[in-house]
């Protein structure tokens, strides 16, 4: 189907009449997912959003559980959000996190219902990435500019219109009372040349990578790797398959609630033991771990990477430490595989 | 072009500081990975000097790897960087008999901001400085723009470019600016009524993750436990989504630094959502100048404003 | 203070030795009554909790 | 869809200072609600997250036995917030359980099998919990002859004293209570864990070793373990990481690939030698 470029508006005002729709919203020089209160807010000629929509799923910070301490008992309600929302505009390096962050909040021992409430009620229209930016990588990571894994709808800018592809039932229902033309030959033609050009800047070769990790935990390279390293959250916050939280009591005299937090493993914090032992104890050990959990222990215990190439991490780096370069000094490390 | 000839005089003086074995590590600057960034490095080998650079991306502050490092060391310092090594050796964070200081006048560093708001999200691949203009290259655009136009607010008021304390200078000194170079922004902050300043800073504030990569970036930030952290008692709430706290972090950030920040503006580049702190880093600075005469690491002479009896006539 | 968007009028700087019990006692008072008209501090923080 | 993160309300019925030193209290809980109890059913060696409502949560070894129906019993040292303000906690205090957590000492291996369970400091709350299971007229015909080795500093820093007393007398259990020094009326053996081991450990024969201590314990009890023949498949041990959920999604408790809360905290040394040494 075809969506002209000016009915985008409006049709975020209809959808709004049943959803919370989240899009990208422009300050300053940064975009950000947030709820739109009308159609035009939505800006969709941007690169990427400076935070990951993985926001509106797995907020910085969410009241898990309120409680009220009485005489002789406690009052417990559970804060879970039934909403139906929208994320408008996504792109598909995020829309793939979401499948990755699934396995962990959607576990076969655990399920995180606040996580997989929000995920089960939301629909995902994607954006395809006509120019992908210089630090952009998904296609080493098996996604790409135009790949739909995750979405319900993916849009094709083709100049005046969107070529709209609808993918699952739930992007269908976005669509009713719509009545979009189909698109013809010529459409398809635009959008097909849209998508060979959408030339990737930047790879990475992951070839050896999860071996080397599984022999070279001790191996010196990461000193070197990690010296520059501050120790901050930027890249941890700003990226969309870190799901890692703390989860502390905020109390206001008789009432409070348990709240969870993003948390990072660059924290020395993180891993604090109550006895002041650290099992990380710095700032090699704690980067080591990210790059570990990402490139290994996510593939051992869910045979994926935690990793879709959106460059977040390259971009917000204060150092400028760049993952793609850790990737390569850890292929010419020792370990050279069999 | 001065930066080559900067590039090649620190790369001479570290091969030389190498082979003679008077240190074992040299901290400099190399390139980055992306259009107008550098990146900190660490050469430890005479023969790998060459990834040694001078540029316009050299804007973290190398002070905050100088701490308590056992090892005799080089580093490259720019003026800010310098400062903050003067205050680091006077509260002993820093051995001075094991650092040899490398001091680069500096030119002023660009704020990536500043270029992304130019560019209007434009994406840039390239760019080069020649004669005070800045040529940007993306994809189908070359736009130029002139330098004073894009540099850090930080470098543009920045009052000691050349190194306050140094062991070799490399380059000619660059002419300082007037002490308390005003930007227009900041005039119409002072005149600002309290709770417009509560506003402003709220809203800067209301962007915060809490990553905390003002509080690694900086030189000054060294406490063992930042009260930040603490849950015994517990300050201020751990969630970013209470403004309120965001704010109150920086305010007794601002408190802790009062007399050590060198006003170098770290933590403002650092910060990956763009938030304005140097309102706080910058006045305070600015207060502790007016309020005690003191300047932080200008020299190493000088005590510390509580440190030393002042005459209030 | 000021800069931080405090209002001047919650800060104050006052010598009292120890054996000026009465004074201090005074000044607390009085101060507390100024700060009551001026309202809750802008820097105090909303807990997150329920309220 | 059962939500994990939210605690069951539990009333506390006996609160008991175990230590000379005050720094160890028993903590013993009751369901406020019957299903809460009944879905609460836990295995030897399992940890559960103890809330303390304005407080936070702490995860903590299970102390009682699953043989101990009603109850839910834990051994708390005073280190930071939540467990101060256990500390401070009078009986009939309302607080919160979630759990049982992790995985717990293969009690369906153990069987037909001879066992010594080595324990030092106030790492011994599991191991109570699997004594007393094995000890119950129930169990104790599955497994072989129970040897229990438990050191602490001084007598005064015991756990469960009364217990250790009753396991004395018995024939069915080899208890070897030992201090690093004694006091006057200390009647038991004198000396470090790991000689204890050495001097009364029995043989590696068909038989199983749980260690649970401090880590200045474990270091050099493990080669006295390997001396005396037991292979690394029956040693058992229990780690400790710090942890928030307890159910592997917060990311901080691993230790390589395993989840120190979920794929453990009891790993055999085989495993734990093909982790990282990063705990």
């Amino acid at each position: 189907m075809l969506l002209k470029k000016d009915q985008v508006t409006n049709w975020l005002n209809k959808l709004m009449q049943t959803y919370q729709v989240f899009a990208p919203e422009k300050e300053d020089n940064s975009f950000y997912f947030r709820q739109i209160s009308s159609g035009d807010q939505a800006i969709l000629d941007y690169n990427n959003s400076s935070i990951p929509p993985k926001e509106v799923f797995f907020p910085r910070s969410e009241k898990l559980f309120c409680y009220r301490t009485e005489k002789g008992g406690v009052q417990l309600t559970e804060q879970i959000g039934e909403e139906k929302k929208v994320v408008f505009g996504i792109r598909p390096c995020d829309a793939k996190s979401f499948l990755l962050l699934d396995k962990v909040f959607n576990g076969d021992q655990y399920v995180d219902p606040y996580y997989l409430n929000k995920r089960n009620n939301t629909a995902l229209v994607g954006l395809g990435c006509n120019q992908p930016a210089a630090a952009c990588f998904c296609a080493s990571l098996g996604g790409g500019p135009f790949s739909q894994e995750g979405l319900d709808i993916l849009l094709t800018d083709i100049g005046d219109q969107y070529l709209v592809e609808v993918i699952t039932e739930r992007g269908r229902e976005l669509l009713s009372g719509m009545d979009l033309p189909v698109a013809g030959q010529e459409a398809q033609a635009a959008a097909r040349s849209v998508k060979e050009d959408a030339a990737l800047a930047s790879a990475v070769d992951l070839g050896g990578l999860k071996y080397r990790l599984d022999v070279n935990f001790e191996d010196p390279i990461w000193n070197e790797i990690a010296e520059k390293c501050l120790g901050c959250a930027a890249c941890t916050y700003s990226c969309p398959t870190c799901h890692c939280f703390d989860i502390v009591d905020e109390v206001a005299g008789k009432e409070g609630c348990r709240v969870r937090n993003w948390d990072a493993c660059m924290f020395p914090q993180f891993t604090l033991h109550g006895s002041g032992h650290n099992p990380r104890p710095t700032g090699k050990e704690r980067l080591r771990q990210r790059v570990m959990h990402k490139f290994k222990y996510f593939v051992d215990n869910y045979g994926a990477t935690a990793c879709v190439g959106c460059g977040r991490c390259i971009a917000n780096c204060p150092v400028n430490l760049d993952i793609r370069q850790v990737i390569e000094q850890i292929g010419q490390a020792g370990g050279v595989q069999q | 072009m001065f930066l080559k000839m900067l590039t090649r005089a620190i790369q001479e003086t570290a091969q030389r500081l190498l082979q003679d074995k008077e240190v074992d590590l040299v901290v400099g600057f190399a390139e980055g990975s992306l259009p107008l960034r550098n990146t900190p490095c660490f050469i430890r080998q005479p023969e790998d000097v060459q990834s040694l650079v001078w540029g316009y991306g050299c804007e973290n502050n190398l002070a905050v790897f100088l701490r308590r490092r056992p090892e005799k060391l080089a580093v490259v310092a720019k003026g800010c960087d310098s400062r903050a090594i003067v205050e680091l050796i006077k509260q002993n964070q820093i051995d001075r008999e094991k650092l040899v200081i490398i001091g680069v006048p500096c030119q002023g560093m660009i704020d990536r901001n500043k270029v992304n708001r130019l560019l209007a999200g434009r994406e840039l691949l390239s760019a080069q400085v020649n004669d005070g203009q800045v040529q940007l290259k993306g994809k189908d655009f070359l736009e130029t723009a002139p330098l004073e136009q894009l540099l850090h607010n930080s470098c543009l008021t920045c009052t000691h470019p050349n190194p306050a304390l140094y062991d070799i200078l490399l380059g000619e000194p660059v002419p300082e600016k007037g002490i308390g170079l005003e930007l227009s922004n900041e005039a119409d902050y002072d005149a600002k009524s309290p709770a417009e300043k509560q506003a402003y800073l709220q809203n800067e504030l209301s962007r915060c993750v809490r990553c905390y990569a003002c509080r690694q970036s900086c030189p000054m930030c060294f406490c063992e436990e930042c009260f930040v952290d603490c849950s015994a008692p517990e300050w201020l709430s751990k969630s970013s989504l209470n403004v309120k706290d965001n704010v109150f972090f920086q305010t007794v950030r601002a408190y802790h630094l009062a007399g050590r920040c060198v006003d170098c503006g770290a933590c403002d580049r650092a910060c990956p959502m763009g938030i304005d702190l140097r309102t706080l880093t910058h006045r305070m600075a600015k207060d502790v100048q007016e309020v005690f005469g003191y300047t932080a690491g200008v020299s190493l002479e000088e005590k510390p404003p509580l440190a030393a009896p002042i005459s209030l006539t | 203070m000021e800069t931080v968007g405090v209002e001047p009028g919650r800060f104050r700087l006052e010598w009292i030795s120890a054996s000026e019990g009465d004074r201090f006692a005074n000044l607390a008072t009085e101060f507390t009554n100024q700060l009551k008209a001026l309202g809750p501090n802008p820097l105090g923080a909303e807990k997150a909790g329920c309220s | 869809m059962k939500n994990p993160y939210m605690p069951a309300p539990v009333k506390l019925v006996k609160h008991f200072v175990e230590t000379e030193d005050n720094l160890i209290h028993s903590f013993t809980f009751q369901f406020l609600n019957e299903e809460d109890e009944k879905a609460f059913a836990y295995k030897p060696g399992q940890f559960a997250e103890v809330c303390v409502f304005g407080k936070g949560e702490s995860p903590f070894g299970i102390a009682s036995s699953p043989t101990e129906p009603g109850i839910l019993k834990f051994s708390v040292a005073r280190v930071g917030v939540v467990t101060t303000a256990m500390h401070e906690m009078p009986e009939g205090s309302i607080l919160g359980v979630r759990g049982p957590l992790g995985n717990s000492y293969p009690m369906e291996e153990f069987k037909g099998k001879n066992l010594v369970i080595i324990g030092g400091g106030f790492a011994f709350t599991t191991l109570r919990s699997t004594i007393a299971y094995i000890l119950d007229p129930k169990n104790r015909g599955d497994y072989g002859n129970l040897t229990v080795i438990y050191g602490a500093r001084n007598p005064g820093l015991l756990l469960y004293k009364d217990e250790l007393a009753e396991w004395e007398k018995r024939s069915d259990i080899n208890l070897v209570a030992t201090v690093d020094r004694g006091d006057e009326n200390w009647k038991g053996k004198v000396g470090f864990v790991p000689a204890m081991t050495k001097e009364t450990a029995p043989s590696a024969e068909n038989t199983y070793a749980v260690v649970c201590g401090p880590p200045i314990m474990i270091k050099f009890t493990l080669p006295v373990l390997e001396e005396l023949g037991f292979p690394p498949e029956r040693i058992i041990m229990s780690l400790e990481n710090r942890m928030k959920c307890g159910i592997g999604m917060c990311g901080r408790c691993n230790v390589g690939n395993k989840f120190v809360c979920k794929d453990g905290p009891v790993f055999t040394l085989a495993q734990l030698k093909t982790m990282p040494n990063e705990y």
